[in-house]
């Protein structure tokens, strides 16, 4: 298991081939990333803010219940803070097990906590001024499915 | 005792601080809120609705119902939106 | 919509960089990376036989109905054919959508309709001898769900 | 008609070629697959189980009832295992 809390970009590409890299065991990679996302065609960039003392041992438990759950190979998350452009990579979850079934389930597990149980707080900034995501609902009802 | 209350988000834009070292004798979550709340507008303006926030004492989710004996930190903050 | 069936080795980590850069429409990309798994490791490769007048159609067919169902930005499906070595990259589908649960549900319905639908056969070479694999009615009944 | 008859993965080992171009009346593909098993043991071999068969007329997938007029190419093989 690996989890990266971090401001640096990270290279997509570079994560999922070194994860999947050499595997026997696995059959199975799933992969998530979060791009940040412009539909108005006016936001200039995305603040996140985090808890540096509790993020990483938030994720770490999440992790490891996935891990748990599905047996899995192995897991990756990598979530970054501070400020992001356009199309940039958010954070990124990478999961591997023998079948797929086990390896898409637990990337969904673990995207539905760190969406709603991991402590990080996204703020819009456009040219009209800043403002602070809201939770959805579903992001909460999303966790009652686990 | 003392404790370190942290304040993320829109928290602790409204606080105008992220965080400070508290005296207090609350027992719980609800009751460090009720004394932070008759200090200052803005605390006021920030605990103002406690169901849209969250808690977490010593790095750990929990409720405003939780005893506060023994922690060193206290932290508020809206739902989180990671991901 | 990129499909591509090829016998030549593909590079996972590249194909997700080249698939999620410059996106600001869709925040959420999901990759599914099947390798060749070796439980007894007594596996010397595989070989995998395919149609090749129908296999590019069909896998065409079934990514235009998930781009359909789940208003995706994209998606890509690479598939191999011929000699395939342990971990070896054995093919790779991406979405690209603006909410999560499309990208993943969309990714989840490429796989089972590509395990049972889109013209492929398997064959375990080991030192033992060699064996077609067989489907799998779990396989086979995946596809009631969607 | 003559049409073009293809086969894959353990059906192509027991008939022992990949694809031949067969003369025929038969209407329908269960049709084929009857003149073919008469044809030679090799055949009955390949065909004994029809469950255990899938076919495609023209590259589209279909089952054993299906009309074969117009047919080009005609192809047998197990369920698929792809992915």
């Amino acid at each position: 298991m690996q989890v990266r809390v971090q401001e640096e970009p990270f290279d997509m590409g570079g994560e999922l081939a070194g994860f999947a890299h050499g595997r026997r065991d696995a059959g199975a990679v799933v992969t998530f990333s979060g791009l940040v996302r412009d539909d108005t065609g006016d936001l200039s960039h995305l603040e996140i803010e985090h808890y540096p003392g509790m993020t990483t041992t938030a994720i770490e438990g999440i992790a490891s219940e996935a891990i748990r759950r599905w047996s899995l190979s192995d897991a990756l998350v990598i979530h970054r803070y501070g400020r992001l452009a356009p199309g940039a990579p958010i954070m990124m979850v990478a999961t591997a097990a023998p079948h797929r079934a086990d390896a898409f389930a637990a990337a969904e597990f673990l995207m539905d906590y760190l969406k709603s149980r991991a402590p990080f707080w996204k703020k819009e900034v456009t040219s009209a001024g800043e403002a602070w995501v809201e939770a959805k609902a579903e992001d909460e009802d999303a966790l009652d499915r686990w | 005792m003392s404790v370190d209350v942290l304040y993320f988000a829109w928290v602790r834009e409204r606080i105008g601080l992220p965080r400070e070292r508290v005296e207090t004798q609350a027992e719980t979550v609800a009751d460090l809120v009720a004394e932070l709340t008759a200090r200052e507008a803005r605390y006021e303006a920030a605990f103002a609705d406690p169901t849209a926030l969250r808690v977490a004492v010593d790095q750990q989710l929990t409720d405003f119902d939780a005893p506060l004996a023994g922690a060193r930190e206290v932290a508020f903050f809206p739902p989180m939106t990671g991901g």
